[in-house]
C-alpha cells in the first residue's frame, strides 16, 4: 500500500502541501487573506485530481463522484445561504464532517488491518478516536448553537464517568493496534464509545465558551487527518493536518486567553460559573434615560464619536443601520469611529465581521489599545449593546470576575449613550456601574430599532 | 513510510503551523478558524482512496460516508472563508474607492467650507449607491 | 532516503526557517547572521562519519580536514554568537538594575527637585561601579 | 549506508533538528535571543553525541577527536580574543569552513560514489560546488576585511569567464553525479575550478557590500548542509541546513534591502559606482565650525538631546565615550535618546552591537520611525561620525543615489552637532548638505578624542 503511488501523484501532493501552507500563511494578513483561501483551493483540487489517479483507487469511481456530488452540493448551499452571525456553527458543522471522514478513513483501514503494519495501526486507532470526538462533539455544537438541541449536564459524576470510557476506549484500541485481523465487533464498539465521548465532552458547555470548543475540535480533526495520512502513505495529508492541528491548538489559546478562561476550565468545569454569581436584577433606580431624538443630537452636534458595539448588536442585527447612522454623522462633518474589544461578542473577530459585511471602512476600526489613548478627546460614546467589555468594575471591583480585563474607557469621553433592551447584563451577569454613571445616558429598546430612531431624528435635523 | 520521516513531517509542519498563527491580529481568528478547517478537508483525498480500494458493503458504505462527509467539508469550508473574506475585502476595496473619489473631487474643486461639506455629501450617496 | 521525502524536509524547514526570520528587528541581523552560521556548523555530525568510514590516505586527510574545519565553525560560531548576544542581555540587565535601584531610591526619600538630581546622580555613579 | 543508524541515533538526531528550530525562533527576539543559541548549543552536541556512536563510523576515533580538538581549540581562543568590531570577518571565516566541512564530506563520498544511488551523488555534487564557493569565498572576504587581501577586479571579461567556468564545473558535475565509479581527477578538477568560482566571485566585491556578500555564503553553505545531510541520511543535516538557508536568504534580501542594493547589483556589477559619481572634495566654505567646550555646553543645558551614530563612531571605537558622555548629561537632567538608522555603519545592526558593548540601556535606543516623530520636540542633535544616514540630499535631490532612502531628519531639532574628522565624505560618496545647513555646528576631529574633550568639558562645568 505505500509507495506504491506514481510520481507525479507524489508531486501533486507535493504541491498541494506547499499551496496549503502557503495559502494558510497569506491567510493570516488582512491584506491577503482571500487570495490565501483562493491558492489552498488550488492545493485541495491538486490533492483531489492526484487521489482519483491515485494506484490504490482500483473501482468505486461513480459510488466516489456520488458521494462528492451529495456532499458538495448540500453543503454548497447550506453555506451559500446561512447569515453571516450563524457562521460559528457552520465551522462546527464542517469541522465535524471532516472529523467524522478522518474516522471513516480509519475504519475502512482497521478493517484491513492485515495490510498494514503495527505503526500504521497505531495512528490509525488514534486518528479514529480524535475524529470521532470531533465529529460527535462538533456536530453537537452545531446543534447546541442552532438551537436545535438544548442537552445540558448528563451525569452527576462525569469525571468518574469520563475516566471510565477512556479507560475502555483505550483498551480496544491497543486490541485493535496489536492485533493484524480485523475485529468488526471491537471496532464497533470503540466507534460508539468515542463518539458518546464527543457528546458527554460538548453537552456540558455553556453556549458562550463554544467558539473556544469549536476551535478545539478543529485542531483535533487536523490531528486526526494527519494521522490517516500516514495511514495511507499520504504526506499531503499529513503536513496539512498537522499544520491545522497546530495553528488551531494556538488560535484555541488564543481564543480562551481573550475571553479570560482558562481551556481547563471550559472543558471539566464549564457549567456557566460566573452565570450564578448575580441572579438579582439591577436596580435601575440612578439610571438617566434619554430618547432617540436628544441622543441623535447630541452625536450630530459632536465633533468626535466613538462607537462601542458589543453583542447586543449582532444579536439585533443592526449593523447595517450602524452604519447608516455613522454616514449621516459623517456627511455632518462629525468623525466617527469603531471601537472593538478584542472579546466584544461571542466570537473572536464578531465585530469585525459585522462591521466588515455592513461596509464600515477598515481604518475607523481601533481595538483597545489604540482608542483608549484618545478617549479622552471623544465628545460621544455610543455603547450599542454591549455590557462586559464597557464595565467599570473590571477595573475597580477585586472581587468582580471581569477583575483584570482591559475595558474599553468609554467613562473618558466626555458624554456616554448606551443602548439596550431593558435591566438585562452581560455574558458575565454582573452590575454594571457605567450605567449609574453620572456621564450616562441609557436608551431603551432594541438597538437596530433604537438606531433607526436616531438615524431618523438625524434627518428631521435638515 | 518510515515512522521516522513522519515524526520529522508532524514536527517541522507543525512549527510552521504554529509560526504562521503566532502574529495573527485577533480580527482574522474568526476566518482563520475557518480557513484552516477548509485546509484538514484534504481528508477528501484520503477518503477516495478508502473508498477507492472498499470491498464489501461495510467497507463501501463506510467509505462512502467517508467521501460525503470530507465534500461537505471542503465545499462548505471554502464558500463560509470565502463569504467571510469577501467582507473584509470589499470593506478595503470600497473604502478605497471612496477615499479615491473624495480626494479627485477635492482636487477638482476648491471650495468653501459649507460647499466642501455638499461634496463629500455626494461622495457618501455615490458610495452607497455603489455598495448596493 | 527517498527523494519526495527530502522534498519534503526541504520544503517544511525552509519554510520553517523563513517565518521565524521574517518579522525580526534588524538590530538582530547580525547575531541571527552569527546564530545561523553556527547552527549549520552541524555539518560536523556529518564530517565525523565521513571521516569515521574514511579508508586510505586520501579520503582521511579530506576527512580529517572536513571535522577540523566543521568543528572550528561550530566553536568560533558559539562563541562569536554567544559574546554578541551577551552584550545585548547585559546591557537589558543592567538598564533593569539601574531603574530598579533609582525606583528604589525614589520610594525610600521624597525629596525636593534639587534633592532628586543628587539621588539619581548617586544611582548613576552606583550603576557605573557595578558596570565595572 | 542509508537507513543503518539505530534507533536512537534518529531520534538524537530527531530532538537536535528541533532544538535547532527552538533555538532559531529564541534567537530572533531581543529577550530570548542567549537562551536561543543554547539552546541550539544543546541540539549540537547532541547531534555530535549521536555520530560518535553512529554505525558507519567504523574507525578513525582518535583522528576524529584529534580533529576536533585542532579546529576547537583555535577557533576558541581566536573568537574569545577577537574584539567587536571584527566579528563581520570572523563570521566569514567560520561560516567559510563549514561550507569547507560540507565540500569534504561530499568529496569523500563521491571518491565512494559506488556506496551511492544517482540522486544522492546529484546532491553530493550540488552540495561541494555550493559549498566550495562558499569556502574560498567566505575566506577571501574575511581576508578582505581583514585588510590582509586586497584583490581587485582580475578579469575585464568577468561576466564570459563565469559563464566558460560555470560551464565546465557544471559538465563535470554531470560526469561525477552519473557514473557510479570515483574519478579523482575529475573530482580534484571539479574542487579547484568551484574554489576558484568563489574566489572570483568575491574579488571584485567592495568592502562595504560584504555584510550583504557574507550572509549570502551562510546561506549557501546551510545548503551545501543540508544537500551532504541528504547524502549521508543524516535529516538534522537536512533540516539544520536548510533552515539555515532560508533564513540566511531572507536575511540577505533584507540587508541589500537596508543598504539600498540590489542583489544582483552587488554581485555583478560592484565596483562601488556610486563612489564614482561624486569624487570632488567638498567645499567647506560655509560650514559652521564649533569648539568642544561650546558643543559640551550646548548639550549640557539641553533638555532633550538625541545622539545619532555612524560609521565614524565604529571606526574611532567611541561607544564607551559615547555612554560616559550620555551619563553625565543624564545626571544633569538631560534626557538623552539614541537614533539608530537601519544602514549606520557597515553592518545591520552595527550600532546596536556596539552601543549595547559599551552599555546603552535597550529603550534609550529609538529606530528611524519612532524618533522621527520626535525629533521637532529635540533641542540638540548630536551626530557621531554619521554622513548619509543623515544627508538631507536624500530628501530633495532626484539624482542622488540616496534619493529615496529614509534619513533620521535631524535638521528638524533646534541645533545640529556634527563630529567628523575632515572633508571626508560618507559610504556613498556625497555631499551633505547638512553640513552648510543654518542650525549645524561641526566639530572637527576624531570622534573619541572630540566626545572626551566634550566630556572634561561637561565636567569643567561643576
Ligand atoms: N468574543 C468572544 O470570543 C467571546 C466568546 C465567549 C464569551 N465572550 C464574552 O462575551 C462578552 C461580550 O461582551 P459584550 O459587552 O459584547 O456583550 P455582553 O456583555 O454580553 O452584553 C450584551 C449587552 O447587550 C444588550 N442586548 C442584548 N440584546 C440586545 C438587543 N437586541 N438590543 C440592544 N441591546 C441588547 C444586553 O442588555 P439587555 O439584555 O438589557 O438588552 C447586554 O447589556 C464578554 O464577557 C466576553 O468574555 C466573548
Ligand atoms: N549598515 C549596513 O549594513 C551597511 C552595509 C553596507 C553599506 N552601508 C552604507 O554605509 C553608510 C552608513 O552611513 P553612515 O552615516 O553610518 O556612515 P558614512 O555615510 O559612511 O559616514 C561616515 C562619516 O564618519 C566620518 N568619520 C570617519 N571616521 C571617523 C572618525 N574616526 N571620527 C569621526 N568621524 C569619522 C566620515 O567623515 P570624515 O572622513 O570627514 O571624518 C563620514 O562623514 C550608508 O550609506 C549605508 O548604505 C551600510
Amino acid at each position: 500500500m505505500i509507495n506504491s503511488s506514481s510520481f507525479f501523484i507524489d508531486l501533486a501532493y507535493f504541491f498541494s502541501a506547499t499551496l496549503f501552507i502557503y495559502g494558510l500563511r497569506r491567510m493570516s494578513s488582512p491584506i491577503s487573506a482571500r487570495t490565501g483561501i483562493w491558492i489552498a483551493a488550488a492545493g485541495m483540487l491538486l490533492a483531489v485530481a492526484a487521489s482519483f489517479a491515485h494506484p490504490n483507487v482500483t473501482g468505486n469511481h461513480w459510488l466516489i463522484l456520488f458521494a462528492m456530488l451529495i456532499g458538495g452540493v448540500f453543503s454548497f448551499i447550506h453555506a451559500k445561504r446561512v447569515v453571516i452571525s450563524e457562521m460559528p456553527q457552520m465551522i462546527a458543522l464542517y469541522n465535524g464532517l471532516g472529523g467524522g471522514a478522518a474516522a471513516a478513513i480509519a475504519s475502512v483501514e482497521l478493517l484491513r488491518a492485515a495490510e498494514h503494519g503495527p505503526s500504521q495501526r497505531i495512528l490509525a486507532v488514534a486518528g479514529a478516536l480524535i475524529g470521532c470526538i470531533a465529529f460527535s462533539g462538533s456536530l453537537l455544537a452545531f446543534a447546541k448553537l442552532a438551537g436545535w438541541a438544548k442537552f445540558g449536564n448528563w451525569f452527576s459524576r462525569r469525571q468518574t464517568a469520563y475516566v471510565a470510557m477512556m479507560a475502555v476506549v483505550l483498551l480496544l484500541g491497543f486490541i485493535l493496534s496489536f492485533s493484524n485481523t480485523a475485529h468488526p465487533v471491537l471496532l464497533l464498539m470503540f466507534f460508539v464509545l468515542a463518539l458518546l465521548f464527543g457528546v458527554f465532552m460538548t453537552s456540558p458547555i455553556a453556549q458562550a465558551d463554544m467558539p473556544v470548543l469549536i476551535s478545539l475540535y478543529n485542531a483535533a480533526a487536523g490531528l486526526a487527518v494527519a494521522f490517516e495520512g500516514f495511514v495511507l502513505g499520504n504526506p499531503a495529508m499529513m503536513v496539512a493536518g498537522t499544520l491545522v492541528c497546530a495553528a488551531g491548538a494556538l488560535l484555541t489559546r488564543l481564543m480562551a486567553r481573550a475571553v479570560n478562561r482558562r481551556l481547563s476550565e471550559i472543558l471539566y468545569s464549564g457549567f456557566g460559573i460566573p452565570h450564578e454569581i448575580n441572579e438579582t436584577t439591577t436596580q435601575y433606580g440612578h439610571v438617566n434615560e434619554v430618547d432617540a431624538f436628544d441622543a441623535a443630537t447630541t452625536m450630530a452636534f459632536a465633533e468626535e464619536v466613538v462607537i462601542v458595539p458589543g453583542y447586543g448588536m449582532a444579536v439585533s442585527q443592526a449593523q447595517h443601520k450602524v452604519q447608516e447612522l455613522t454616514q449621516l454623522l459623517e456627511e455632518r462633518g462629525v468623525n466617527v469611529q469603531f471601537a472593538i474589544h478584542p472579546v466584544a461578542g461571542r466570537m473572536p473577530g464578531h465585530m469585525n465581521v459585522l462591521l466588515a459585511e455592513a461596509g464600515v471602512a477598515y481604518e475607523k476600526i481601533h481595538d483597545i489599545g489604540e482608542i483608549n489613548n484618545e478617549m479622552k478627546k471623544i465628545d460621544v460614546a455610543l455603547v450599542i449593546g454591549a455590557n462586559d467589555i464597557v464595565n467599570l468594575s473590571a477595573r475597580t471591583d477585586e472581587k468582580s470576575p471581569l477583575h483584570g480585563m482591559p475595558i474599553l474607557n468609554v467613562d473618558e469621553a466626555s458624554s456616554v449613550i448606551v443602548l439596550k433592551r431593558g435591566d438585562g447584563q452581560g455574558y458575565a451577569g454582573l452590575d454594571n456601574p457605567l450605567l449609574q454613571h453620572g456621564k450616562t445616558r441609557v436608551h431603551f429598546g432594541d438597538a437596530r430599532e433604537s438606531v433607526q430612531e436616531m438615524i431618523s431624528a438625524i434627518k428631521s435635523l435638515d | 513510510m518510515d515512522a521516522f520521516v513522519a515524526l520529522y513531517l508532524f514536527m517541522l509542519a507543525g512549527i510552521a503551523g504554529y509560526v504562521l498563527i503566532a502574529n495573527v491580529p485577533s480580527i482574522l481568528h474568526t476566518p482563520l478558524l475557518s480557513g484552516s478547517n477548509f485546509i484538514h478537508g484534504v481528508v477528501l483525498a484520503g477518503a477516495i482512496v478508502a473508498l477507492g480500494h472498499a470491498e464489501g458493503t461495510l467497507e463501501i458504505s463506510i467509505g462512502f460516508f467517508g467521501v460525503m462527509a470530507a465534500t461537505a467539508n471542503v465545499v462548505g469550508g471554502y464558500v463560509v472563508t470565502d463569504r467571510m473574506l469577501a467582507m473584509f475585502e470589499s470593506s478595503a476595496k470600497r473604502n478605497k474607492r471612496r477615499v479615491e473619489e473624495e480626494r479627485r473631487q477635492l482636487a477638482e474643486r476648491h471650495l468653501t467650507d459649507a460647499d466642501t461639506r455638499d461634496a463629500s455629501k455626494d461622495s457618501a450617496s455615490d458610495s452607497t449607491g455603489a455598495d448596493a
